[in-house]
C-alpha cells in the first residue's frame, strides 16, 4: 500500500515534468532543445510504464522511443544542417 | 480449398526473400512478385468460385491454434473471397502496368507493391481490431512509399501529406481501439459488436473513434485534400491501384466494422456519405487537371458506395446487389481512366485531344465514362436503377434527389473531358508511345465491363428479361469497322431489316407502337441508305447509328420500365455520339448529353415513384401510379420533354441538329424526336387518358406546346443557316404535336398522330434534301447560296413537296393534320392556344419560302456553276419519303382510320366519321382526294397562267445588275436574301433576346463559381488538411454524441 | 495568430471528447475478458513466463508479423528514398573520431551486441524480447558508424540476415499449421520445462529470429541515415 | 478525491494531455521537424494512454516467475496487470518509430528540394 503511494507521488511528478517538456519541445526555436526535449518525455514515458506494471513496455520505449528515435532525428538535423553552411 | 492465409505467408516469404534474391536482376525480383500476386490471385479466386457456384460456407481461420478472442482470427466468406479477388486482380493487372516504373527504382519498390496488396488483404480479412489496424498501417505506409515512385516535388509533397494524414486518422483509430479494449475486454470484432458498445457508459465514444478513423480512410468531403494530392501526385499505376484496391478495401472495412457502432450510425453514414458525394462532383465541376478530377470522382463514386452501406436496412437483401454494381463499375472504369491517363500523358484535359485520331483510345475511353455515370450494359447501370427503385419505394425521395444531382454533376465534367478528347481545339498533337504492357489492361478493364455488366442484367428477374442481341450487333459493327461504307452499311441495313422484320409480328394489333417502331426502323432504314453516298470508312459511324437505333427499338418493345429505361439510355448514348460526329457540334453535343441525363433522372425518379405500392416493373404500372402521382406524371413529361425539345428545354437542339452530318441530321430529327412523343403518348396515356385526373398537368403541358410552337417558328426566321432553320422549325412542330397530345381528346391525339407521321415524313426530306445539297454546296448559309434550281432539279421538287406538306397548305398531308388540330382546339374550347398555334402557323411561311427562293431560285453563284445533282443515294431515300407523303395526302384514310381505332381505344368519344375517303366531324368535312384534285387543278391553272403571261421576260445574267458605278465589297450583301428580316428583326428583336440560354448559362455559372469557391479549401498546406481532418472528427463528434 | 486561436478551440472540443472518455474510466481492480485467460492459462498453454511474451509471439503473433513487415517496409522505402543519386560521389567525412569513442567501441560493441542477442533469447521468461533485443543490436550498430563515419558496413551481411530471418519467421509460421493448431503455433515444439531456457515451443526460435530481423531492419535504417549525410 | 490519486487515472490524465500538446504542435507548428516531434508526442501520449488502461490496481507485471506463481494452484490472474495493452503498445511504439523514420526521411527530402522546412511551403499540389 505503501509503496503504491510512493508510485502515485513520482508519477505525478514524472508527469508534471514530461508535460512541462512536451510544451518546451513545441515552442522552443532551436530545434535540437525541442528533439532532446521530446527524447526526455519519452524516457519519463518509459519510467512510466515501469510504475504501471509494464517492464517490456518501458524496455522498447527506452530503447527504441526515445534511443533509436532521437538518434536518427539528430541524423536529419545535422544533414539539414551542414546543408546550410 | 487453399488456407488463405498463404496470401500472407507468401507475400511475406516472397517479399523477405527478395532480399538477397534481388542480386538476380531486377526483371527476375518483378516477375517474382508478379508470380507472388498471380497466386494470391489464384487463391482468393478458388475461395470465390467455391462461394459462387458451390456450397461453401464461410470459413474462419485461426492463427496460433486458439480460438478468438485469444488469437487473430481471419474470416474468408462469400464477400471477403469477393473483395480479395478484386484487389489480387488489379494487384496482378496493375503490376503489368507498372512493372517498369518499379523496376526503375528497384527491387525495394517492388517488394513494397507486393505488400501493399498483402496489407489489403489481410484488411479484409481480419477479425480482430488492432491486426486491423496493423495492417491498415502497413498499406497506408506502403502507399507513402510508392507515391515516390513518380519522382519530384510534387509526389514528395503528396507523400508527406498522405502520412501526415493518415497518422492523425490511424492515432484516433488506436485511441477507439484500445478504449473497446477496455471497455468490453477482447479485440475480437464480433465479441465487440456483441457486447454493444453503444449501451455501454464511454462506449459510443470509443465506437465513434474507430467509425470516424475508417470513414476519414475513405477520404470523406471536405478532409480530403491529402487523398486528392495523391492522386494527382502520384504515379499513375498507383493511383489506379489506390482508387480500385485500396478505396475497395477501406470500404469493405467500414461494412465489416460498422456493426460495432450501432443501427443509427447507418444514417450518419448515408449523410456523410451523400455529402461527399455531391460536394467532391460539384468541385470536379472546376477541375483542369485530368487526375485530380479522377481523384474527385473516386472519391464521390465511394461517397455513393457510402450512402448505399448507411441503407444497408432500408435496401434490405438488394443492398449486396447494388453496392456491388456500383464498386465494381467503379472498380475498372477507374483504374481504366487512370491507366489511360498514363498513356496519354496529359495533365490537362484540353490535352486529350491527343487521341482523337485514335479510336480505340476514344471507345475505352467512352466505355468507361459510360459505365462511371451509369449507363448501360454496364453493372452500374443497373445497381442505380435498383437504387433508386429501392430508395423511392421506401419514400427516401430527398435523398434520390442528393444521387441524381451528384450524378449530374459528375456527368457534366466527364463528358466534357470526354468533348475535349473527341474534340479538342487544341492543335498540336504530342504523340505518345502504345506499349503493350500498358494498353492490355485497359483493355482487360474495359471489356470486364461489359461482360460483368452482362451477368448483372442476368442477376435479376427483370434485368434478365432485356434483350442483349442489338447490342451484341453494336459490338459486331464495332469489330468490323476496318471495312468500307458499302459493307458496313449494308450489314446495318440487313440488321435493321430482319430486326424489324421479327418484331412486326409482335407488334401487330398495336397499331401505337407499330406507328412508331416503323418510324424509328423504316425511316431508319431510309436513312442508312443515303449512307452510301459516303465515300472511305466513315470510322465510328455504324456502331453508334446502330446502338440509336437498338436504343429506340428497346423503348417501343420495352415490356418493363427497367427494359424502356435502358432503351432510353442506350439511345442517349447512340444519338450523343452521332451528333457530336458533326464539324462545330462538341458544345452542343455536351448540353444535348446533359439535358438528357437530367430529363433521364426524371425519367427514373418517376419509375421509382410509379413501383411504389406495385410488386411490378411492367410498364403498365404507369397507368396507376398512387404515390404522388402529380409529381410522378409531372415528372415522366419533363422527362420526355427534353427529347422533345420543349421551350426551356430545348436549347440543345439547334446546334445539335444543325451541325450534325447531312444523313445524321433527319435521324435526329425526323426519327429520334418521336421517341419523347412515344413517351408523352405513354405518360398521357398513363394518367388516365379519356378520364385523365390530372387537368392541370395537360393544361400546363398544352401551353407549353403552345408556346413552343410559336418560339420553334419565331426563332427559325432568323435562321440564315438553312439546317439550323429546318432545326428551329421542328421545335415549333414538335410544340404542334405536344398541345395537340394534351388536350386529351380524340381529336386533338389524331392531329397529333397526324403530325408526328407528317412531320416524320418531310422533315426527313428537307433535312436529307438540304443536307445533300450543303454536302454539294460546302455551306449551311443559305444567302451563299442561290439558283440551285438549275443545277438540282430534283432536290428543288423535293423541297418544294417538303415545305408545301410543312406549311400545312393543301393538297398535302400537312393539311390534314391542320384541319383535325383546328377541329381538336375548337373542340376542346381552347382558343387562346389556339390562336397562338395559329400565329405560328402564319410565321412558318416566313422561314419558309426561303427555302425555295434563296437556296434554289434567283442567280447561280459562281463557285456553284459544276455543282451535281444531291447524291442518288439520297435521292433514293428522299423519294421515297415523297411517295409516302403523296399517299397519305391521297388515301389520307388508310392511314387516320386504324389510327383512329387505335386512339378510340383511349378516347372513345368524338371520333371521326369516315366516308370513305371523306372525314366528316362536326365542323366540317374533308375529302383527302376531293381536295388533292381542286387544289391541284388550280396550282396547274396557275402556273398555266403564269407561264403565259411571263413568256416574254428575258432571263437576268449573272452580271446584269447595276451597281451605280460602285463596286460592293461583299457582293452577297446585294442579294435579295440578305437580311431580309431586317425589318421584322426590328420588330421582333425582344424574341431573340436568348432568355433561356441565359438561365441555363446562369445556372452553370453558378455552379462552377461555388465549386472555384469551395476548393480553395484545399489550399495545399498538408498542416490544413491535418486541422481538416480534426475539424472534421469533431464537428462529426458534436453532431452525433453531442454534450 | 487566428489560426492558432481556431486550433485552441478545436483542441478544446477534443480536451471536451477527452474529458468525456476519461470520466467513463474506472479504476480496475481485476482481470476481466480475454486477460483473464491469458493469466490463469496462458502459461499453461504456451509455456512462457512472460506472458506479454506468448501474447507477442503466440496469442497474436500475426500482429507480430504485420509489426516486423512495417519496419521492413519502412526500411526499403527509406533505402530508395534516400538512395545516392546515380553520379553522386560519397564524400569522405574528415573528422576526428577521438581515440576514446574508438576505444570504448571496440570493447563495447561485442558486449553490446551479446546482451542484445541475450535479450531476445530469454524473452520468454525475462522482460525484452525481439524488438528490444533488435534495439540494442542496432544501437551498437549505431555505436560502430558513430566511432567510424567512414566506415561501409557490409550490406550483404544485414541483408542475408534479415532475409533469412524473415523467411524462417514465415516458415515456421506455416510449419504452425502442419504440427500445432495454425500459423504461427508455437507449440510445433514440445512446450519443455516452465521457465527453462529452452522452452515454450518455438517462443525463442521466433523470437531469436524477430531479434535478428529488426536489428537488422534498424541498423539498415541507420545506416541510410548515416550514408545519406555523406550526400554531396 | 483520493480514488483518482491512482496510477491508472494519473496515467490516463498524463496521456491525453501529452495527446492535446502533440496535437497543438502538429497543428500550429510550421517547421516539419517540429510537426513530426508533435507526433512522437503524440504517440507517447497514446502509448501512456493504453498502458494505464491495462493497468490494475495494486498488481505485479504479467512475468509469472516465483513471486507472482505463489506455488501450485494459485490464480495468476489475481496478481497481474494486464498484459494485452502491454503488447499492443509494444506493436504502436514499433510502428510509431517506423513512421517517425519515413516521416523524418521525407522532411530530409523535402528539405533538399527546397531548402526549407516550412510546411505551407510545399503546396505544390492544390485545389
Amino acid at each position: 500500500m505503501n509503496n503504491e503511494f510512493v508510485f502515485v507521488g513520482i508519477a505525478i511528478v514524472v508527469g508534471i515534468i514530461s508535460i512541462v517538456l512536451s510544451l518546451v519541445a513545441i515552442h522552443n526555436k532551436k530545434l535540437s532543445v525541442a528533439i532532446i526535449a521530446a527524447g526526455i518525455v519519452s524516457l519519463f514515458a518509459s519510467v512510466l510504464y515501469l510504475l504501471m506494471a509494464a517492464p517490456d513496455v518501458a524496455m522498447t520505449e527506452a530503447s527504441i522511443g526515445s534511443g533509436l528515435s532521437t538518434l536518427i532525428f539528430f541524423y536529419v538535423l545535422n544533414k539539414i544542417k551542414r546543408s546550410d553552411a | 480449398m487453399v488456407n488463405p492465409i498463404y496470401i500472407v505467408a507468401i507475400a511475406l516469404g516472397v517479399s523477405f526473400a527478395i532480399g538477397v534474391l534481388n542480386k538476380l536482376g531486377r526483371n527476375f525480383t518483378g516477375s517474382l512478385v508478379l508470380a507472388a500476386v498471380s497466386v494470391m490471385t489464384f487463391i482468393s479466386y478458388q475461395w470465390f468460385a467455391a462461394f459462387q457456384f458451390g456450397e461453401q460456407t464461410a470459413k474462419m481461420i485461426y492463427t496460433a491454434g486458439f480460438m478468438p478472442p485469444l488469437s487473430i482470427n481471419l474470416l474468408m466468406g462469400h464477400y471477403e473471397a469477393f473483395i480479395t479477388l478484386m484487389i489480387n486482380v488489379i494487384g496482378l493487372i496493375g503490376g503489368i502496368y507498372m512493372f517498369n516504373s518499379l523496376k526503375k527504382r528497384g527491387y525495394n519498390a517492388q517488394v513494397i507493391y507486393l505488400v501493399l496488396l498483402m496489407g489489403l488483404n489481410v484488411m479484409v480479412m481480419t477479425r480482430d481490431l488492432f491486426n486491423l489496424f496493423v495492417f491498415l498501417e502497413i498499406s497506408s505506409i506502403a502507399i507513402a512509399g510508392l507515391i515516390l515512385l513518380e519522382k519530384g516535388t510534387r509526389s514528395m509533397g503528396a507523400g508527406f501529406k498522405y502520412i501526415l494524414a493518415t497518422s492523425i486518422i490511424s492515432g484516433f483509430l488506436l485511441l477507439g481501439i484500445i478504449f473497446a479494449y477496455y471497455f468490453t475486454g477482447s479485440l475480437n470484432l464480433d465479441d465487440v459488436v456483441a457486447a454493444n458498445l453503444s449501451s455501454i457508459k464511454g462506449g459510443a465514444l470509443a465506437a465513434f473513434m474507430i467509425m470516424i478513423a475508417i470513414i476519414l480512410e475513405i477520404k470523406p468531403f471536405p478532409a480530403n485534400g491529402w487523398g486528392l494530392d495523391v492522386y494527382e501526385g502520384s504515379d499513375v499505376g498507383l493511383s489506379a491501384v489506390i482508387s480500385g484496391a485500396s478505396a475497395t478495401a477501406s470500404f469493405f472495412v467500414l461494412y465489416k466494422v460498422m456493426d460495432i457502432a450501432g443501427v443509427e450510425w447507418n444514417y450518419y453514414i448515408s449523410i456523410i456519405g451523400a455529402i461527399t458525394f455531391v460536394g467532391s462532383n460539384l468541385l470536379g465541376i472546376a477541375q483542369k487537371n485530368t487526375r485530380r478530377m479522377l481523384g474527385y470522382s473516386s472519391i464521390g463514386q465511394l461517397g455513393l458506395l457510402m450512402m448505399i452501406l448507411g441503407f444497408r436496412d432500408i435496401l434490405g437483401e438488394q443492398t449486396p446487389y447494388i453496392a456491388f454494381g456500383i464498386l465494381i463499375s467503379h472498380y475498372f472504369a477507374k483504374a481504366g481512366l487512370f491507366w489511360l491517363s498514363g498513356i496519354v500523358k496529359s495533365k490537362s484535359l484540353k490535352g486529350w485531344s491527343n487521341i482523337r485520331k485514335k479510336p480505340f483510345f476514344l471507345f475505352l475511353m467512352g466505355t468507361f465514362i459510360f459505365a462511371l455515370i451509369g449507363f448501360p450494359p454496364f453493372p452500374s447501370f443497373f445497381a442505380k436503377w435498383t437504387l433508386v427503385m429501392e430508395l423511392v419505394q421506401t419514400g427516401n425521395m430527398t435523398w434520390v434527389i442528393a444521387i441524381l444531382f451528384g450524378s449530374m454533376m459528375e456527368a457534366v465534367y466527364l463528358f466534357r473531358w470526354f468533348g475535349y478528347a473527341i474534340k479538342g481545339e487544341n492543335e498540336h498533337l504530342e504523340d505518345f508511345k502504345i506499349k503493350i504492357h500498358k494498353i492490355t489492361p485497359v483493355w482487360i478493364a474495359a471489356i470486364g465491363l461489359y461482360v460483368i455488366g452482362y451477368f448483372t442484367a442476368q442477376f435479376t428477374e427483370v434485368g434478365a428479361a432485356i434483350n442483349f442481341i442489338p447490342l451484341a450487333f453494336v459490338g459486331l459493327l464495332l469489330a468490323i469497322d476496318f471495312l468500307p461504307v458499302m459493307i458496313k452499311n449494308t450489314i446495318a441495313i440487313t440488321g435493321m431489316a430482319l430486326h424489324f422484320y421479327f418484331v412486326y409480328p409482335e407488334l401487330e394489333g398495336d397499331t401505337l407502337r407499330l406507328i412508331f417502331e416503323g418510324i424509328f426502323m423504316v425511316g431508319g432504314i431510309l436513312a442508312l441508305i443515303a449512307g452510301y453516298a459516303y465515300k472511305g470508312k466513315r470510322s465510328g459511324f455504324y456502331p453508334v447509328a446502330i446502338l440509336m437505333y437498338a436504343g429506340l427499338t428497346a423503348i417501343i418493345e420495352a415490356g418493363t420500365t427497367l427494359e424502356f429505361f435502358y432503351g432510353w439510355e442506350l439511345m442517349t448514348a447512340g444519338s450523343y455520339f452521332l451528333i457530336i460526329r458533326g464539324k462545330r457540334s462538341m458544345s452542343h453535343g455536351l448540353s444535348y448529353m446533359l439535358f438528357s441525363i437530367g430529363g433521364a433522372y426524371a425519367l427514373l425518379a418517376a419509375f421509382g415513384m410509379a413501383h411504389v405500392g406495385q410488386d411490378s416493373f411492367a410498364m403498365d404500372i404507369l397507368n396507376t401510379i398512387t404515390y404522388i402521382p402529380t409529381w410522378a406524371y409531372g415528372l415522366l413529361i419533363v422527362g420526355f420533354l427534353t427529347k422533345t425539345a420543349a421551350v426551356g428545354l430545348h436549347i440543345w437542339l439547334p446546334g445539335a441538329h444543325g451541325e450534325a452530318e447531312s444523313d445524321v441530321s433527319p435521324m435526329v430529327s425526323a426519327i429520334l424526336l418521336k421517341a419523347g412523343v412515344f413517351g408523352i403518348v405513354l405518360t398521357l396515356i398513363g394518367m388516365g387518358a379519356e378520364n385523365n385526373q390530372y387537368s392541370e398537368l395537360a393544361y400546363a403541358l398544352g401551353w407549353l406546346g403552345a408556346i413552343t410552337a410559336l418560339v420553334g417558328n419565331l426563332m427559325a426566321i432568323f435562321q440564315e443557316d438553312a439546317k439550323r432553320l429546318l432545326a428551329y422549325s421542328s421545335i415549333g412542330q414538335l410544340g404542334y404535336i405536344v398541345l395537340g397530345l394534351a388536350m386529351m381528346t380524340h381529336l386533338g391525339w389524331l392531329g397529333g398522330f397526324s403530325y408526328v407521321i407528317n412531320h416524320f415524313l418531310y422533315k426527313a426530306v428537307l433535312f436529307m434534301t438540304i443536307g445533300a445539297v450543303v454536302m454539294r454546296v460546302g455551306t449551311h448559309n443559305m444567302y451563299e447560296m442561290g439558283g440551285l434550281i438549275k443545277r438540282m432539279p430534283l432536290a428543288f421538287l423535293a423541297v418544294m413537296i417538303g415545305i408545301i406538306a410543312l406549311s400545312g397548305v393543301p393538297p398535302l398531308s400537312g393539311f390534314a393534320g391542320k384541319w383535325l388540330f383546328y377541329n381538336a382546339i375548337l373542340d376542346k374550347g381552347w382558343y387562346f392556344q389556339g390562336a397562338v398555334m395559329f400565329f405560328s402557323g402564319g410565321l412558318a411561311f416566313l422561314y419558309l419560302w426561303r427555302l425555295i427562293h434563296t437556296v434554289f431560285l434567283g442567280q447561280l453563284k459562281d463557285n456553284h456553276r459544276n455543282v451535281k445533282e444531291i447524291s442518288i443515294w439520297f435521292l433514293i431515300p428522299i423519294y421515297t419519303l415523297i411517295a409516302g407523303l403523296m399517299v397519305f395526302a391521297a388515301k389520307p384514310q388508310w392511314v387516320l382510320q386504324p389510327m383512329g381505332d387505335m386512339i378510340a381505344q383511349f378516347f372513345p368519344t368524338g371520333q371521326l366519321v369516315w366516308d370513305g375517303g371523306t372525314a366528316i366531324s362536326q365542323y366540317g368535312y374533308w375529302a383527302g382526294s376531293l381536295v388533292g384534285v381542286t387544289i391541284g387543278a388550280s396550282f396547274v391553272f396557275v402556273l398555266f397562267w403564269l407561264l403565259v403571261s411571263t413568256r416574254k421576260a428575258h432571263k437576268v445574267k449573272q452580271f446584269d445588275i447595276t451597281y451605280s458605278g460602285e463596286r460592293p465589297e461583299r457582293p452577297e450583301t446585294t442579294h435579295v436574301a440578305y437580311n431580309v428580316f431586317e425589318g421584322f428583326y426590328q420588330a421582333m428583336w425582344i424574341a431573340t433576346i436568348p432568355m433561356v440560354e441565359t438561365f441555363w448559362n446562369r445556372v452553370t455559372e453558378v455552379l462552377h463559381e461555388t465549386a472555384e469557391f469551395t476548393r480553395k479549401i484545399y489550399s495545399g498546406n498538408g498542416q490544413a488538411y491535418m486541422l481538416h481532418i480534426v475539424f472534421f472528427i469533431l464537428v462529426t463528434y458534436l453532431v452525433i454524441i453531442g454534450g | 495568430m487566428l489560426k492558432n486561436i481556431l486550433v485552441a478551440l478545436v483542441l478544446s472540443v477534443m480536451a471536451y471528447m477527452f474529458y468525456n472518455a476519461y470520466s467513463s474510466y474506472e479504476t480496475r481492480t481485476e482481470l476481466t475478458g480475454m486477460s483473464h485467460h491469458f493469466a490463469s492459462k496462458g502459461a499453461e498453454e504456451v509455456g512462457a513466463a512472460n506472458l506479454v511474451t506468448s501474447i507477442i509471439v503466440t496469442y497474436r503473433g500475426f500482429d507480430t508479423l504485420g509489426e516486423v513487415t512495417i519496419l521492413f517496409l519502412t526500411a526499403s522505402i527509406i533505402s530508395f528514398f534516400l538512395k545516392l543519386k546515380s553520379g553522386d560521389k560519397e564524400k569522405i567525412i574528415r573528422r576526428d573520431t577521438s581515440e576514446l569513442l574508438v576505444t570504448a567501441s571496440q570493447l563495447l560493441i561485442p558486449i553490446i551486441f551479446m546482451f542484445g542477442i541475450y535479450v531476445f533469447m530469454n524473452g520468454h521468461l525475462t522482460p525484452g524480447g525481439g524488438f528490444q533485443g533488435g534495439a540494442i543490436i542496432a544501437t551498437g550498430v549505431a555505436l560502430m558508424i558513430m566511432a567510424n563515419p567512414n566506415i561501409s558496413l557490409n550490406h550483404n551481411v544485414i541483408h542475408w540476415v534479415e532475409s533469412i530471418s524473415g523467411v524462417s519467421f514465415v516458415i515456421i509460421g506455416v510449419l504452425g499449421i502442419f504440427l500445432a493448431g495454425g500459423f504461427l503455433d508455437n507449440r510445433m515444439f514440445s512446450l519443455g520445462e516452465f521457465g527453462d531456457f529452452f522452452s515454450a515451443g518455438a517462443i525463442p526460435i521466433i523470437y531469436s529470429f524477430v531479434g535478428l530481423k529488426v536489428g537488422a531492419e534498424l541498423s539498415n535504417i541507420l545506416n541510410k541515415y548515416q550514408k545519406s549525410q555523406k550526400e554531396i | 478525491m483520493m480514488e483518482y490519486l491512482e496510477l491508472g487515472h494519473i496515467g490516463l490524465i498524463i496521456g491525453f494531455l501529452l495527446i492535446l500538446v502533440g496535437f497543438w504542435g502538429v497543428l500550429t507548428q510550421k517547421n516539419i521537424i517540429k510537426i513530426i516531434v508533435g507526433f512522437s508526442i503524440l504517440n507517447t501520449g497514446i502509448n501512456i494512454l493504453m498502458v494505464s488502461l491495462g493497468y490494475v490496481k495494486g498488481k505485479t507485471a504479467p512475468i509469472i516467475d516465483a513471486a507472482v506463481a505463489q506455488g501450485e494452484g494459485h490464480d495468476v490472474s489475481q496478481s497481474i496487470v494486464d498484459p494485452v495493452p502491454q503488447a499492443l503498445v509494444l506493436t504502436a511504439i514499433v510502428i510509431g518509430f517506423g513512421i517517425t523514420a519515413l516521416m523524418l526521411a521525407y522532411a530530409m527530402k523535402l528539405y533538399n528540394a527546397k531548402k526549407t522546412l516550412e510546411i505551407n511551403k510545399f503546396n505544390d499540389l492544390k485545389w
